[in-house]
């Protein structure tokens, strides 16, 4: 078909068909550039890999199982398989005819039931006509009645009939049975012998990538939407939004898609697994796995033991989360499906990459690690090999408002909805962060406006009576460098720091210049302190004798708050070296080192202060241990030998009146003239001078946040609010030019600031002035925290806490501890934290390991308090707190529970803290029982069968100061039982006495009822005895308190628990009843009532108290 | 050394003829000769070029991921269904029914396998009937009455062994007409 | 080969292939002809042209991107509007999800840069027309008519800046959408707008003036983001659409291409 | 290589870049280049200008560096043999300009801008318009020099013979469609959207830019008030645009190339459209960095730069500076040279109009004039304003607080 005639062209055709050859074939190319591009993802390189190391995985366990299914039992299996093959082919006629007679059967049957059906279904119908003729008065209503009947009457037979043909069929059916029965019970044995094999192989088939396998071809690029195998992987959690700017947006966690293993158990890190295995041993020993669950268990600790010995360790992102039972497993406390990854773990909760999901590196080194990769590939797969290096694509993405914590901060996490507890359950790391926080005071220059750092008290003592306390030489030296003067003390210090005075950071001149304003400023605070501090004479200690006073020191339990020595033997290096606060437990750094006290203080303040701490400043936090004078004399008397001369001899340079002068009128420029201040500080004397810079000093240094000082009162702190800093955008952090920077602390560690809101916090904590470095700063204008001088490990601790207040509001159900139950715990909590009671009490399973670290045996240590609030009577309680001489249980404790003045108020708060953590009725006072006189004789028996006497005492005892029982067997000390009725709860005697150990672990208290392993129940050591000839006599003087009834003595003594209340009772009877013994012309004051000082909660009601046992015992055993 | 200028010459209008015709025609024209191997690679690259990017479209339209509700869910202990009864607890939250049977409990799915609409439970009558058509179902969930095709599917539904509760997980269907019924995961065996 | 081509011939000649395709491939002039009046998109052009209105060097082909252009942009961002919810709590993160989890979230990629193309192709054809002169008589309204098309591509591109609601794209609207509150008369800011007074109630105030017409509030915010999405996706491209086609019939009745006389 | 940065660095400063560019583009498009050699004498004029600069620039700073990047382009449009337009002179500038910015590009700082996703348009945008500049401008030149022969040009050559729509015209539209599709799918894959954090109405990023597009006029709104470059500027734009066929009456230079026979149209639309609003574009996006500092392309943007920019207005200029008295109460008086200096510029029109360009007046009627012409004042204003903001950092011409009317 040649063209009619041929046409001009402007371009030549040919040139523009190679054009458009050339063109489509580059459009082809870029399309498939494009489905590449979107289908080449990172993510996907991760499944394919877990899915090779399931396969993997189910392969080695395929080739175990099939070693452990016998290959014998299999092959006779089959052998019999073809006998019964055989034997049916014999029989095949009969088996014929049965299954022909069955399909006979079969037919009736369906016919019977469907006629069956038709006639129900009519009348169904006719009941509704009938009711509607009833209903409505209708004439027919009798005949539709009738008809009603007839076809239920109808109905009946048909039913029969239907009864008769199922019977029927089913006998035909069994005929058929019975041959194949044979045939399949060996295939049902066969399958289950293979089942685990088969199961393993199915699963292997969901889990195999092969090419041209149906999952290799269902995830092809534009087929991968059918039945993806490899998917995004989300948790969609509505009521946990995220908070964006003023809006919440619903959060969707996409962390599973890379991290595939992170709900299922089985692929821990090897250091998880052995922390697991050895776990979940214990709890096998101690019985407390139930039965139906061991075996589970054992297989567990094998698959553990099996992760722990495979050549290479599982690597993140496909490990298993640790602590199952606490995170993301499904019947953990935060299951996956309700908390999703990022509301602890933050980050970008719908990224699906490495990068953009926020990543934080915790050091450089892990920084270099996963360094981003070239900019074409960080969307592609990264490469599988290079596992050393691992390049996930980490890049410093500042578009992330909340990038991940990094390690050892996830517990940061906790805070947003734990903010309401004082301590986190089983979150130990960031509890003893919250409490380092508390102890170390950074609330007090830092507002943290959340329930666990609001209403604290100042860490610092009160400077109102410096004078009478101190010298101004000492406390010159003190201000300047506090660390001197005590190695583990909480006081910072503000003076000569690195943006000061250190040599590589500062230049010469200006270092010079500097230590003379510094000079000029500690003179000027010291001089205003003095200046303005009151004269209170204090009456000077007797004769003491220092001997005696170290001895009291040592035993009557200054040693819980306080640390007495500065030299500690390093357990690694094994040499003496200067002590640090870590070495020793938190709760001793409550109270100052005593080290130097000698040098500091003088003798009259320390007597005075030591009787009554509270006469020096209201709310001093030391309790008084009602030292007599006597006692105060001999521990002054030791406390002045501590002295530290070195520290006074270091020489003190006179303040330089420039210097003052400079400084003062800095601060006078502000509000008068340049002329006016130079006329007003002519006119003032040098010291009015230092006196006005101390002030002002004060002021600037912010010394009022922790010490009270007169005249700053309700100033705002002077540290910035950290409420909501961990929310703080990175970029408002001023790195000054440390960003990526190393720098050595005067520690001698040497430290690196990475780009990132942890590492700043944690490098500001080390040392506050680094930001300084290189920058040309006026004075005033430099940083001016002071410096803690915290180990590395405090630093990350607080960072952690600061790192996790954030401004997320976590809706109301979602936070942790809100109902009223726990928020009466809590305030308790508060308390007992605040007062530091666990220098010497255990106090919800933590605490007095400070005092038992300067007290050799155990047996002579403070009680351990875990149970306490199901056992002390709430009226005893609240005597006790607020005076403890009241009643002194444990006469042979050297350590005294020291009056603490506490309110009404307090005292109440820690009543009802101790009922509600112990489950009990909150102010329940049972004294008023009196248990029938037959169980007091019971009790008695049992009393002396059980030989109770060798360790308690029963003789009435002045509860004030009953005497002191001979020490020299510890493990037989025990208290006196008359004092029981008025302290102890009535149900409570008699659960102790069951089960001591339980309660407190490693009690003096023997265990006499062991529990039966196999039903849990407690045995009685009498069901055997009575009968043996030692106790003929009891049982003589038991059968009439029975009625002569053998068989109910015999049962009695056999139920543990019928004795303990026996026992109970018998206690109760000897209980006195009145707590303070009327000292001679004195009335008996009433015991004080604790008031509810809050609603009582909806407690459980007080348990009936079991019925009385009749006088005549004819009820049979007392009702259990 | 620059390109020289010459004045152009006013095209005449004639028609091209002889010589003209043979520039034009060396020019490429579309002749059988020169159609088929560059201008069939090219018709052919683009028409695949535009299937591709039709398909990009289609791919375009399946998201890869759904926000849909939660399709497992935990619905209490055995303890608290009641033989024999039909529980609706659940129906309106996840339209699931749980009932409970002498040896064993299993979750029906609360749509009519007609036209989808939700059949009610009427326990005076003993059935499960569908607004829409009248479809009916016995307790059971086989169809009896009405156009409805095949009887109510069964949802996946097992006990989790941590914590002993019943696990109802609608993403995995059982039908009877294909004896899935007998499938373990279809119902609890008590 | 044989039966292929016996199997091409058969389709060809079918009856639907006759009725689809009217002319065949156009080898003849009168195909050739036909071809173009007979199709609804070709019949835009003239059956002949001139020289000068094919040669790339003259027309620069920018009249033709600029269409292409619009016509890309219509289908990418018909394609997003089924991923996109122009609410503030959904619109970000349903751009994030285009990159992160949506099947071929490149589209995003293809709208944006197709928007910056389409800007920069819009200046080009403007300064090519120009430049020829082609904007003297008989084309003045179609200048005119291409200046606004102009001004809709613009604002096209600046309401659809808005809808990511990133930081970027609220403080550019911000940014952009504060001059409006300056305009003399109608700004809440500019001058004289202070005159229109109603006894001494102002009338035109923050709370009506033209920048509150165009954001819909004192502030940029949720109602912007819905007005910017409605401008952009419907009222700004039907008036384009509709001025196009009014420009491509004037380019025709003026003339075609330009060229001397 | 850092020398050359610095010298760039302080080159780019506003005052000294502007003034540059408007130098090249009179000497580009005026003064006989365009037929293809520099004429002797108007080489000299440009040699002149080019000292004259050097030598006020001993004086004032900035001036030098003009003289001395201006005496650089002059000998470097010379070493390309003078003949911009022929093809291989044309090849060897893009070469040139390929090169610089590849080179520039190894600087991290200017690497961070023009890398950055939403910028990359920009660059492609600089290089098509100098492209299509030259290009146009080369046809033009082609068919001038034919014209100047009495030829024609050489779209009459061909424009009364016509060509089929199929297959040619929509043969190449198909083509253009296909490699525009091609452009289109390289760059979505290469390039990522941007896409920053969540917005956030109470912190505004630094520096907040307009999309690139509006920069021109942001950077307006730095020398007028909001009301003037940000409603009335843009829509004498628009106007103005709308205007052009109206006002030029000139019949020939309709559908072919040709300078000389437009010479004025062109001029005044290219120093519009290049000069001025591609310019500030390009400021706007390159050398506008945080709180809306000038930076030079290769420096760092560092946000606490402090540049002394405190202005003053020509009311405080004339009275406090130079007469030496205090500022008068009465707006009229205090604001007199002002009114003075903005009625002189207003009122030249009319006086052109009966003076030199009175034949323009007749020719074009009065409507088309004043229209054109106020047009062009306003036009004119913008670099007016602009120069004196650099070099005397002087605000206000007219400050009128009271009717809050400033220009």
């Amino acid at each position: 078909m040649k063209p009619q005639e041929p046409i001009p062209h402007n371009y030549s055709i040919r040139r523009l068909n190679m054009i458009f050859a050339l063109s489509s074939l580059v459009l082809l190319a870029v399309t498939g550039l494009m489905v590449g591009y979107d289908y080449i993802r990172g993510w996907k390189w991760f499944q394919l890999e877990f899915m090779r190391m399931q396969q993997e995985r189910i392969s080695q366990e395929i080739g175990v199982a099939q070693a452990e299914e016998n290959k014998q039992q299999l092959a006779d299996l089959d052998a019999q398989d073809r006998k019964n093959e055989i034997e049916l082919a014999r029989h095949r006629d009969q088996y014929l005819s049965a299954q022909k007679e069955l399909d006979a059967i079969e037919g009736d049957h369906y016919r019977a039931d469907q006629d069956y059906r038709f006639v129900k279904a009519n009348l169904d119908a006719q009941r509704y006509i009938t009711e509607a003729a009833v209903v409505q008065h209708l004439p027919d209503a009798p005949q539709q009645q009738a008809e009603f009947e007839r076809q239920t009457k109808h109905l009946a037979d048909l039913q029969l009939t239907l009864q008769e043909s199922t019977r029927k069929r089913d006998a035909a059916k069994a005929n058929v049975d019975q041959w194949l029965k044979k045939i399949k019970d060996a295939e049902d044995k066969k399958k289950e012998l293979t089942a685990s094999v088969d199961l393993l192989n199915k699963q292997l088939g969901t889990v195999d990538m092969k090419p041209f396998s149906t999952n290799w071809i269902l995830s092809q690029p534009l087929l991968d939407f059918v039945n993806p195998v490899i998917k995004i992987d989300q948790v969609v959690l509505n009521d946990l939004s995220i908070d964006m700017n003023y809006m919440s947006v619903p959060r969707v966690d996409r962390c599973q898609t890379c991290h595939r293993a992170i709900d299922t158990p089985g692929w821990e890190s090897k250091t998880e697994a052995a922390r697991l295995s050895k776990e979940l041993q214990q709890k096998l020993d101690a019985y407390q796995i139930p039965q139906e669950k061991r075996k589970e268990t054992e297989e567990r600790i094998a698959q553990l033991k099996r992760i722990q010995d495979a050549p290479n360790d599982i690597l993140n992102p496909w490990r298993t989360h640790p602590k199952l039972d606490l995170y993301v497993g499904s019947a953990s406390v935060h299951p996956l499906l309700e908390y999703g990854c990022t509301v602890c773990h933050r980050g970008q909760d719908r990224a699906t990459e490495f990068g953009r999901a926020g990543h934080t590196p915790a050091s450089p080194r892990m920084e270099h690690r996963w360094a981003e990769r070239t900019a074409l590939s960080a969307g592609f797969f990264p490469l599988p090999r290079d596992f050393e290096q691992r390049h996930w694509g980490y890049e410093e993405n500042e578009f992330i408002e909340t990038p991940m914590y990094p390690r050892h901060y996830y517990e940061a996490g906790c805070i947003k909805c734990h903010s309401g507890q004082m301590g986190v359950d089983r979150g130990d790391d960031i509890t003893k962060a919250e409490q380092t926080i508390e102890i170390y005071g950074c609330y007090a220059c830092h507002k943290i406006a959340n329930w666990r750092f609001t209403d604290l008290r100042k860490p610092g003592p009160d400077l109102g009576g410096i004078a009478e306390k101190t010298t101004p030489e000492w406390a010159f030296r003190w201000i300047s460098e506090p660390h001197n003067f005590r190695a583990t003390t909480r006081m910072p210090s503000f003076f000569y720091q690195r943006n000061m005075i250190d040599p590589n950071v500062v230049p010469p001149q200006e270092r010079a210049h500097n230590v003379k304003l510094q000079d000029a400023e500690i003179h000027a605070i010291v001089s205003f302190l003095f200046d303005k501090s009151t004269h209170r004479p204090w009456s000077p200690p007797g004769a003491g004798d220092a001997a005696r006073g170290k001895q009291l020191v040592g035993s009557v339990g200054c040693m819980g708050c306080h640390i007495d020595t500065e030299q500690v033997k390093d357990e690694k290096t094994g040499q003496i070296r200067l002590a640090k606060r870590e070495d020793f437990p938190l709760e001793r750094n409550y109270g100052f080192n005593l080290t130097g006290v000698g040098t500091k203080a003088n003798p009259a303040w320390i007597y005075n202060w030591v009787k009554n701490p509270k006469a020096y400043y209201a709310d001093a936090p030391m309790p008084s241990l009602r030292l007599t004078d006597q006692e105060a004399a001999d521990v002054t008397a030791y406390l002045v030998t501590m002295q530290k001369p070195a520290f006074m001899n270091t020489p003190i340079r006179p303040p330089d009146a420039q210097a003052v002068h400079d400084l003062a009128k800095g601060y006078l420029i502000n509000t008068l003239s340049d002329v006016e201040a130079e006329a007003k500080l002519r006119s003032m004397t040098q010291h009015d001078q230092l006196v006005y810079l101390g002030q002002r000093s004060i002021e600037k240094y912010g010394c009022y946040s922790c010490h009270n000082i007169k005249g700053f009162e309700g100033l705002k702190p002077i540290g910035t609010e950290l409420t909501v800093e961990g929310s703080k955008a990175l970029h408002l952090f001023d790195f000054g030019f440390m960003n990526d920077e190393q720098w050595k602390n005067e520690d001698g560690t040497t430290e690196h600031v990475i780009h990132t809101v942890p590492s700043w916090v944690y490098n500001k904590l080390r040392n506050p002035r680094i930001y300084d470095d290189r920058r040309t700063k006026v004075y005033n204008d430099k940083l001016k925290m002071p410096n803690f001088h915290l180990s590395p490990e405090e630093a990350r601790r607080i960072a952690m806490v600061v790192v996790g207040l954030t401004k997320e509001k976590v809706a109301e159900n979602r936070m942790a501890g809100r109902d009223a139950r726990t928020r009466l715990i809590e305030e308790g909590r508060k308390r007992v934290s605040q007062h530091n009671c666990r220098a010497c009490h255990v106090v919800d399973g933590r605490g007095r390991d400070s005092i038992a670290s300067t007290i050799a045996d155990a047996n002579f240590l403070p009680p351990d308090l875990s149970p306490e609030g199901a056992r002390a009577q709430s009226p005893f309680l609240f005597n006790f707190l607020k005076d403890p001489t009241v009643m002194k249980i444990r006469p042979w404790v050297s350590v005294r529970m020291p009056t603490f003045h506490f309110s009404d108020e307090e005292a109440n708060t820690l009543v009802t803290f101790f009922a509600e953590a112990g489950k009990g009725q909150q102010f329940e006072t049972s004294r008023g029982m009196n248990p029938p006189a037959q169980n007091v004789a019971i009790g008695k028996q049992v009393f002396t069968m059980m030989r109770c006497t060798q360790c308690h005492g029963t003789t009435p005892v002045n509860p004030e100061n009953p005497p002191v029982p001979n020490t020299a067997d510890s493990t037989s000390l025990a208290p006196n039982l008359t004092l029981a009725r008025m302290r102890l709860r009535h149900e409570w005697i008699s659960d102790w006495i069951r089960r001591p150990n339980e309660m407190i672990n490693g009690t003096r208290m023997p265990t006499n009822f062991p529990r039966d392993a196999a039903t849990g129940g407690f045995q009685s050591p009498l069901a055997m005895a009575i009968d043996t000839p030692p106790f003929a006599q009891y049982k003589a003087t038991l059968l009439p308190l029975f009625n002569g009834d053998e068989k109910e003595l015999k049962r009695t003594m056999g139920d543990a628990v019928a004795l303990t209340d026996y026992l109970r009772d018998y206690i109760w009877s000897i209980g006195i009843t009145q707590m303070r013994t009327a000292a001679p012309g004195e009335t008996v004051p009433a015991i004080a009532m604790p008031q509810p000082s809050l609603p009582p909660p909806t407690a459980p009601a007080l348990k009936s108290t079991r019925n009385q046992r009749g006088a005549a015992g004819n009820s049979g055993g007392p009702g259990r | 050394m620059s390109e020289e200028i010459k004045p152009y010459q006013l095209v005449p209008k004639t028609p091209l003829a002889g010589s003209a015709a043979a520039d034009i025609r060396e020019q490429g024209e579309i002749t059988r000769r020169s159609f088929p191997f560059v201008l069939t690679t090219a018709w052919l690259a683009l028409a695949a070029a535009l299937g591709g990017l039709a398909s990009i479209l289609g791919r375009f339209l399946f998201p890869n991921v759904l926000f849909e509700p939660v399709q497992k869910f935990k619905a209490g202990l055995v303890a608290d269904y009641s033989v024999g009864e039909v529980d609706e607890r659940w129906k309106d939250k996840y339209g699931i029914w749980i009932v409970r049977t002498e040896e064993i409990v299993y979750a029906l799915i609360t749509v009519c396998t007609h036209l989808g609409c939700t059949p009610n439970w009427l326990p005076t009558q003993n059935k499960f009937k569908c607004p829409c058509h009248g479809s009916g179902y016995y307790k059971s969930g086989i169809n009896f009455e009405g156009p409805t095709p095949r009887p109510l599917e069964r949802a996946k539904i097992f006990i989790d062994v941590a914590d002993g509760q019943i696990v109802v997980d609608k993403s995995k269907q059982f039908h009877q007409e294909r004896g899935e019924w007998t499938d373990p995961e279809a119902f609890i065996k008590l | 080969m044989a039966n292929l081509t016996a199997l091409k011939d058969g389709i060809v000649n079918s009856q639907v292939w006759k009725s689809v395709f009217r002319v065949g491939i156009p080898n003849t002039n009168r195909k050739r002809v036909l071809a173009v009046l007979g199709s609804l998109i070709l019949h835009l052009h003239p059956v002949k042209v001139r020289r000068s209105g094919v040669r790339m060097s003259y027309t620069w082909c920018m009249g033709g991107t600029s269409f292409f252009l619009f016509l890309v942009e219509t289908v990418t961002g018909l394609l997003l509007m089924f991923y996109y919810r122009p609410t503030i709590e959904y619109a970000f993160t349903d751009i994030m999800d285009l990159r992160e989890q949506a099947p071929f979230g490149i589209m995003r990629e293809m709208h944006r840069w197709g928007a910056h193309a389409m800007v920069i192709a819009v200046w080009l054809h403007m300064f090519r027309v120009f430049m020829t002169g082609s904007y003297k008589p008989p084309r003045e309204f179609n200048w005119n008519v291409g200046v606004i098309l102009l001004v809709l591509t613009l604002l096209l591109s600046f309401t659809g800046y808005l809808l990511p609601w990133d930081q970027l794209a609220i403080w550019a609207i911000t940014v952009g959408s504060s001059m409006a509150r300056a305009s003399p008369g109608a700004g809440n800011e500019g001058p004289m707008s202070g005159l229109v007074k109603l006894g001494d109630i102002r009338l035109i105030h923050a709370g009506d003036d033209a920048r509150f017409a165009l954001i819909g509030g004192r502030s940029i915010g949720a109602a912007t983001l819905l007005r910017f999405y409605v401008l952009h996706c419907v009222v700004i491209p039907l008036a384009a659409g509709f001025l196009m086609a009014i420009h491509f019939w004037r380019v025709r009745k003026d003339g075609g291409i330009s060229g001397p006389l | 290589m850092d020398f050359i940065k610095d010298f760039v660095n302080v080159l780019s400063a506003g005052s000294i870049s502007f003034l540059l560019l408007t130098s090249i583009f009179a000497l580009i498009i005026y003064f006989n280049l365009l037929n293809g050699r520099i004429k002797s004498g108007g080489g000299i004029a440009f040699l002149g200008f080019g000292i004259l600069l050097l030598v006020v620039g001993i004086f004032i700073r900035p001036l030098a560096y003009l003289g001395v990047a201006y005496l650089l382009i002059l000998f470097g449009l010379a070493a390309l043999g003078g003949r911009l337009w022929d093809t291989k002179v044309g090849l060897r500038l893009f070469v040139v300009g390929g090169l610089a910015f590849g080179l520039s590009m190894l600087d991290p700082n200017f690497f961070l801008i023009a890398a950055k996703p939403d910028n990359v348009p920009i660059v492609a945008m600089i290089f098509l318009l100098g492209f299509f500049t030259w290009l146009a401008l080369r046809k033009a030149y082609l068919n001038d020099s034919q014209l100047a022969l009495g030829g024609i040009p050489w779209e009459k050559t061909e424009s009364d013979e016509k060509l089929f729509t199929w297959p040619d015209l929509v043969y190449t539209e198909m083509l253009c469609m296909i490699l525009l599709t091609i452009v289109m799918i390289v760059w979505s894959v290469v390039l990522r959207a941007p896409l920053e954090e969540a917005a956030n109405p109470t912190s505004s990023p630094n520096p907040a830019k307009a999309p690139w597009y509006f920069l021109g006029l942001q950077e307006m709104l730095v020398y007028f008030d909001p009301w003037l470059a940000g409603v009335v500027l843009p829509t004498l734009i628009i106007v103005g645009l709308m205007a052009i066929p109206y006002i030029d009456t000139n019949p020939k230079g309709n559908g072919y190339y040709s300078f000389r026979e437009r010479k004025w149209e062109i001029g005044v639309f290219l120093y519009g459209f290049l000069v001025l609003w591609s310019f500030l574009i390009i400021t706007g996006t390159f050398l506008r960095g945080p709180n809306w500092n000038f930076f030079g392309p290769y420096e760092f943007w560092d946000p606490n730069k402090l540049v002394p920019l405190v202005n003053v207005d020509l009311s405080e200029l004339m009275w406090v500076k130079v007469l030496g008295t205090s500022l008068p109460k009465l707006w009229i008086i205090r604001e007199i040279f002002g009114l003075a200096l903005i009625g002189a510029y207003l009122g030249t029109p009319p006086v052109m109009a009966a003076g030199p360009f009175r034949r323009f007046y007749l020719k074009m009627g009065a409507a088309r004039y004043y229209v054109g012409a106020y047009l062009f004042l306003i036009m004119m204003s913008l670099p007016i304003k602009m120069v004196l903001r650099w070099l005397f950092n002087l605000k206000y011409i007219l400050h009128i607080q009271e009717i809050f009317f400033n220009v």
